[in-house]
């Protein structure tokens, strides 16, 4: 073998593993908790409004959010964008887009907390299930992307 | 030392660490606490169950035939035997002994048909007979369905379509060999008849081995241009061993049913080759050449290893690994005879 | 007049079936339109997986019974990727990524083995596939999630260690079929997948035209000869051993996306026997196959399977007969296609015998 | 030597396979256009020679040789067959080995393919890259051109007649860059008369392009006609060498069989054949026999009782195929009669049956069952045709083998033909050629035989395994006046143990000599010469001095063993 096809073939391979970390990196599915609980950040208090209509890449979910709620959405990727309007004021809109870490499964997006404008990295928190779920069961619904 | 690196080399490694396993499983029931006379009393059951199904293998083996792969033939003519009695109405031993003697016909014929296919794709005998025993047991499927079976116990009760896929031989002849002459071992029950039955084939086909035509056969499988010089009919001799094997086949699959209690019809013969060919092959057979020692030692240390390795493994690792070890030890088995350099290779 | 009969018997199994089929598919009462869209979907499903078993027959191995083998790996790679939560036609490629070094070395390992068993490759490979489905098992059963980390326990059993007898593959479920969408009147046409089926069969017609795809066939032809003129005959062997099982790996990964679930530990079982008596229905044989017969196979065993049970149920009123019908076809037309080939063979050694007879040919 | 350089020489080449030397001091020159005939009998080392040339791997296996090959001047020691390719040496094998779905030219350039570029040859090796098919056919067509013969490049090797296949393979050869020197072994063996005609002119063609050619052969006549020079070769030494012009077939006939020898003691072994008027034995009528290589086309002769009959003959002209063919051990037709009654063909029962039995030149695949034990081999033919060594039981119903009969059976042949083993049950395969060939005696002994064959009895065995065979042949035909049929291709045997000698040429009977005829008559039929023009005296003169230079030292080396199985 000679040195000038291992080198190539030893780039293939570095190539393959590299692809495989893209197709990772873009492909690791995440699945987002829209929360519109307040959340309290630096002392501060962020409110949701009463109702908003929420889209996540481009797909809208099916109903409006109220205050308190929580809803789950399966999206892949790292970068997404999210639109939130007034469901009273169509021209009440907010579009943010933020990034999610590779490795962070579930992710509690808080709503208030980009309406709000708060620094983006409060957008999103690692959501780690307690055995007590603070959100009504009866109110989560299950979005496939 | 040369003495025992030969011996080694004779038994063969792969036999050797089986053996070797068996016999630390046998020596750790005692510390698991699993019973060690239940455990033996299970294993002679098995084996006096499968036996006879190993045993039809030597036949085709000894002849040329390679490992009869489709030995379902066998264990279909021995289930058209089983329901034809029962559908008759015998009972007890004339029951037993008449699915006998019906399976026996049932096998000469299809062991004649499916020797004469054999004979003529010499060299392929063994992925040919894989997929004709397949297809045979789906066909049998289909007539399973839509023979003209009558006896309540076989057909579905609710308006279902024609037989059961299990029939239970209770009430007709379960366990007539397993209790004839049994006795209490430690509390637990030895199937004489079962051993003695297998004993006692064995000893025909020992007799057979040694008649002129036995020689005949072991010849035509060792080198069949040496024995078509000396006068034999090659593909006399093929299909008679076919014919035989097949009708072992028949009379084991009965043997089993009894001990059972079940007879298992639609897929249930598909993959019944496979552990007796394994078993054989354990006992140190080659694709060419087998013996009633391998027949016997095959046996033993195959279910041996089926029966023990769930025990033990439950008792020690609580851990049900037994199916497991059980596809990887048969199919390492066959697989190594496979690759392994024969000497003749006709 | 002699051609057509050498037509119809030439192509006798795929006549055979065509007729079949045509008694059946009116017996059935199933709607063509219905047909129809299922054998597309079909062909985009199971073609691929076929047209895995090509090269092993051009290097003269026969049918590639140890096919499993890499269906195994494309289920190790789609588990590990359902693990990490890769969704989407990323999560596929990644499963792909991940089958290929598995099934590499399982080739490697299933062409050695049959490099052993030379004039048994087959029944070799058929008993290595079932050896590796116990070696499959204790991976997927015992190691998974005891040896191995798994991170989403929705994967495992309850015990805490195994992976679940199904896995649900609904995030990568049907994106090929859905990626690009395309409907021609009314059906579904599975654009990406039949991408792939097209990409993997210029694969194939380009790899014939290499170098790698002579020695291929010189092999195949005559191992003797082509080891004499200098081809590494065993590693060549190997070779397509080792891009059968790549490929298996790949055609099961688009096979169970299509399904949207793996069956733990059967999924790769069936998959040998379906797409080897899918290929000889198609017209193959154990020493020569095209695409033309994975895919004309593909279009009539598929239709078989689903007329048959729906047939069986009209004509005779059994829907297991159809079922059993079906099974029957797949073990027959494998052991037809073998008997064929044995008494080929006798008859060529009896020729070749003849040749050597010499150049006259006076003798009474 | 007065010739133009050489470019290959052979310096003193010599081999000996687990001490059986089969080559000893052969040494010539083949200068380049030069066309060298090289003939011998089987077993005379021509094979050894050329693969000791080509340095195949069982020559390194087996210890090397000795002398020295000089090529192009330089001493040259190959690696191994491609090393000697790619110094320019091309070999034509008598088999084909040429792929037969393949078409001409993929044969031409089978592992030699032109191929494209790629780019990912780097990664993947060299055998990713595509064929250049177009620059194949271009390259054959012109190697077909040189050769000068009518071959299509497209043609499927599979479709082609016999003839065009071997002008495949010589194509293949020259189509090499750098080939200098192409060996052709016994090229026109499976040709048809106009075929050979055409690829002798070929061969002339291609030396006048300067390409050397040693040329085997046993059609002799080709090699008169065809060749600059003859080297002859016998039990692994050179005999002669001299120019093809001026020698006749009869005389190379001659020098390849060997020396004239009558000793006083063979004759006397042959008092037993002598004299009385027996009815024969065994008499066949226009026998034709289908058998591989070992064609019968035409074969009429008969046997008296009581006599040992020889038949001789070159490899591949159908000796071989008598016995096999009259043991219904290949198909055959015509007439065969024991004691004047026919006998139905086709079955190798009915002979067994009527008291005929073979020992077979094919001791592993016909003679023996490797796997089972002495006692089993030798007993086995008798148990099964005649019921020996059986003992009826439950009233005749069953015959069950009586294993001590046998024991002791094969312990009596033991000791009476000194097979040398651990004892009755030993493996056969596990015993030594010469002894392997006992107990093929011993089989047919077991038989009580009327008529024997023995095929080749001492092929491939040692001298005194050699001598004990024929002793124990003259013996057994002495005591029970046994009919025996020698086949065998060393002469000198046979006209050592037998009356009559029938040479066996293309399928035919060339003729039937007594034992006493001239050495050079033989060599005139095995050559199928009988017609052709008076003697060479000089040559004949020769050969008379040769073969009393050489007696002395047939007798210590044995003929080649190894080499033997050459077809």
């Amino acid at each position: 073998m000679t040195l000038r096809s291992l080198i190539q073939r030893t780039g293939v391979v570095l190539g393959l593993l590299v692809l495989a970390a893209c197709l990772f990196y873009i492909g690791k599915g995440h699945t987002l908790l829209l929360d519109t609980n307040t959340i309290t950040i630096d002392g501060k208090e962020f409110r949701s409004l009463p109702s908003v209509t929420v889209s996540v890449d481009g797909k809208e979910l099916d109903f409006p959010m109220s205050r308190a709620e929580r809803v789950m959405v399966d999206v892949s990727g790292p970068e997404h964008t999210i639109v939130i309007a007034d469901e009273a004021d169509a021209e009440k809109k907010v579009e943010k887009n933020f990034t999610i870490p590779t490795f962070m499964d579930r992710v509690l997006v808080s709503i208030p907390a980009i309406l709000g404008s708060a620094p983006a990295e409060y957008w999103i928190a690692p959501f780690t299930p307690d055995p007590v779920d603070h959100a009504p069961a009866e109110k989560m619904q299950y979005y496939k992307e | 030392m040369g003495h025992i690196k030969r011996f080694a080399a004779d038994f063969g490694l792969p036999r050797m660490i089986i053996a070797v396993y068996l016999l630390g499983l046998f020596l750790m029931a005692p510390m698991t606490g699993v019973s060690f006379s239940g455990a033996l009393s299970d294993v002679f059951t098995r084996i006096g169950m499968n036996g006879i199904l190993v045993l039809a293998l030597v036949p085709m083996i000894q002849s040329g035939c390679g490992l009869n792969f489709g030995l379902s033939l066998g264990v279909i003519a021995g289930l058209l035997g089983a329901t034809v009695s029962i559908e008759m109405g015998y009972v007890g031993v004339w029951g037993f002994v008449f699915a006998i003697l019906a399976s026996q016909a049932f096998g000469a014929i299809f062991g004649f048909g499916y020797g004469v296919l054999l004979n003529r794709v010499k060299g392929g005998e063994m992925m040919i007979a894989t997929y004709v025993g397949f297809s045979s047991v789906m066909i049998m499927s289909i007539a399973w369905l839509a023979l003209p079976f009558k006896s309540p116990v076989m057909i579905w009760g609710y308006g279902g379509e024609g037989l059961r896929t299990t029939i239970s031989v209770e009430g007709f002849w379960r366990h007539i060999l397993n209790d004839f002459l049994s006795f209490q071992l430690a509390g637990h029950k030895f199937p004489t008849g079962a051993i003695l039955f297998f004993l006692l084939v064995s000893l025909v086909i020992w007799a057979f081995f040694h008649l002129k035509i036995g020689t005949a056969m072991t010849a035509v499988g060792s080198n069949p241009i040496y024995a078509r010089a000396s006068g034999i009919d090659i593909n006399k001799m093929r299909i008679i061993s076919v014919v035989i094997s097949t009708m072992l086949g028949a009379m084991g699959i009965i043997v089993y049913q009894q001990s059972f209690g079940f007879i298992q019809l639609y897929d249930g013969p598909l993959y019944m080759a496979f552990p007796a060919v394994a078993a054989i092959l354990i006992g140190g057979a080659g694709v060419n050449k087998a013996s009633l020692t391998n027949v016997f030692l095959g046996v033993v240390l195959y279910q041996g290893i089926l029966t023990m390795t769930p025990l033990i493994f439950n008792a020690v690792l609580k851990l049900d690994m037994s199916d497991v070890i059980r596809i990887i030890v048969s199919n390492g088995m066959i697989l190594y005879a496979l690759t392994r350099k024969t000497k003749v290779l006709k | 007049m002699k051609r057509l009969r050498l037509f119809f018997i030439e192509n006798a199994v795929v006549i055979l079936f065509v007729i079949l089929i045509s008694i059946a598919i009116p017996a059935s009462g199933l709607p063509g339109k219905f047909l129809l869209q299922e054998i597309l979907t079909r062909l985009g499903r199971s073609s691929f997986l076929v047209i895995a078993l090509l090269l092993p027959i051009m290097a003269g191995m026969g049918l590639n019974f140890g096919m499993v083998l890499g269906a195994m790996a494309g289920q190790i790679g789609l588990i590990f990727v359902m693990d990490w939560k890769i969704v989407g036609i990323p999560g596929l490629l990644l499963a792909m990524l991940i089958s290929l070094p598995i099934s590499i070395l399982l080739g490697w390992l299933c062409g050695s083995i049959m490099n052993r068993a030379k004039g048994r490759e087959m029944v070799t490979g058929f008993i290595l596939g079932f050896f590796m489905n116990g070696v499959y098992m204790m991976f997927a059963l015992y190691a998974m999630g005891s040896l191995i980390p798994v991170m989403n326990p929705e994967l495992l059993l309850s015990r805490g260690y195994g992976i679940r007898n199904v896995v649900d593959l609904a995030s990568v479920r049907q994106t090929l079929e859905t990626f690009i969408p395309l409907k021609v009147a009314g059906l579904n046409i599975p654009v990406l997948s039949y991408l792939f089926i097209a990409a993997v069969s210029a694969f194939i017609v380009w790899f014939r035209k290499t170098k790698f795809g002579q020695d291929m066939r010189a092999v195949g032809q005559n191992r003797a000869v082509a080891g004499a003129a200098g081809i590494a005959v065993d590693r060549t062997r190997i070779i397509a051993v080792i891009i059968s099982t790549v490929l298996a790996g790949f055609g099961q990964i688009i096979f169970l996306q299509n399904l949207g679930t793996i069956n733990t530990t059967n999924s790769h079982e069936q998959i040998g026997l379906f797409s080897i008596a899918t290929l000889l229905i198609g017209g193959a044989s154990v020493t020569e196959a095209s695409i033309c017969n994975a895919l004309i196979g593909v279009i009539l065993f598929h239709l078989l399977f689903l007329v048959a049970p729906m047939a069986g149920k009209n004509l005779i009123g059994s829907a297991m007969l159809g079922e059993y019908f079906r099974q029957f076809v797949s073990y027959g037309v494998i052991a037809l296609a073998l008997v064929l080939y044995e008494w080929k063979r006798v008859a060529q050694d009896e020729n070749s015998r003849a040749r050597l007879r010499g150049g006259r040919t006076d003798v009474p | 030597m007065d010739r133009i350089k050489a470019i290959l020489s052979l310096r003193g080449i010599g081999k000996r396979f687990y001490g059986n030397r089969v080559l000893s001091d052969v040494s010539f020159d083949v200068a380049a256009g030069q066309i060298l005939g090289l003939v011998g009998e089987n077993g005379a080392g021509k094979s050894t020679l050329m693969k000791i040339l080509f340095s195949m791997p069982e020559i390194h296996e087996t210890g090397g040789y000795e002398g020295s090959i000089l090529w192009n001047d330089r001493e040259v020691r190959f690696k191994g067959p491609s090393d000697a390719l790619e110094a320019g040496i091309g070999m034509v094998h008598q088999e084909f080995s040429l792929i037969p779905g393949f078409s001409t030219t993929e044969n031409i350039f089978l592992n030699r393919e032109s191929l494209h570029k790629s780019v990912m040859t780097d990664i993947f090796g060299s055998r990713i890259r595509a064929l250049d098919r177009e620059n194949m056919t271009k390259l054959s067509q012109r190697a077909i051109d040189k050769l000068g013969v009518p071959l299509d490049p497209g043609m499927l090797v599979k479709e082609m007649p016999v003839g065009h296949k071997q002008f495949t393979e010589i194509v293949r050869e020259i189509s090499r860059d750098k080939v200098k020197l192409i060996v052709l072994d016994e090229p026109t063996a499976v040709l048809t008369e106009s075929e050979a005609e055409v690829l002798l002119s070929s061969l002339r063609l291609l030396a006048a392009e300067g390409i050397a050619i040693i040329f085997i052969s046993h059609r002799l006549r080709e090699v008169v006609e065809l060749c600059d020079w003859v080297v002859v070769l016998r039990d692994g030494k050179k005999v002669e060498e001299f120019p093809a012009r001026g020698s006749s077939v009869k005389t190379i006939a001659s020098l390849m069989v060997g020396r004239e020898v009558e000793t006083q003691e063979q004759a006397e072994t042959r008092v037993y054949a002598e004299g009385k008027e027996e009815p024969p034995a065994l008499s066949v009528e226009r026998l034709w026999v289908d058998m591989p290589g070992e064609t019968v086309r035409d074969v009429t002769f008969s046997v008296k009782k009581g006599e040992i009959f020889g038949i001789g003959g070159l490899a591949g002209q159908g000796k071989l195929g008598i016995p096999n063919g009259i043991m219904g051990l290949a198909p055959a037709g015509g007439t065969v009669a024991l004691h004047g009654k026919p006998m139905r063909l086709g079955s190798p029962r009915t002979p067994l049956e009527l008291g005929m039995a073979f020992v077979s030149e094919d001791r592993r695949d016909v003679g023996l069952l490797l796997d089972e034990g002495i006692d089993w081999n030798i007993t086995f033919s008798a148990m099964q045709v005649q019921n020996k060594f059986l003992k009826p039981i439950l009233g005749g119903l069953f015959q069950w083998r009586s294993d001590g009969e046998m024991f002791d059976f094969a312990n009596e042949y033991i000791r009476l033909l000194d097979i040398k083993c651990t004892g009755p049950r030993q493996r056969v395969g596990n015993l030594s050629g010469g002894n392997q060939q006992k107990v093929c005696l011993a089989k047919a002994f077991a038989l009580r035989p009327d008529v024997l064959f023995v095929s080749e009895p001492t092929r491939g065995i040692d001298v005194g395994a050699k001598f004990i065979v024929l002793e124990t042949l003259k013996k057994y035909n002495s005591e029970y006046g046994t009919t025996i049929v020698i086949i065998s291709s060393e002469l000198e045997e046979l006209r050592s143990v037998c009356r009559r000698i029938a040479v066996v040429y293309e399928g035919r009977i060339e003729g039937i000599l007594p034992h006493t005829a001239p050495l050079s008559e033989f060599g005139i039929l095995m050559a199928g010469a009988k017609d052709e023009g008076p003697k060479d005296e000089s040559l004949e003169e020769n050969l008379r001095n040769e073969s009393l230079r050489n007696e002395s030292l047939k007798n210590e080396s044995p003929a080649a063993a190894v080499g033997r199985s050459e077809r």
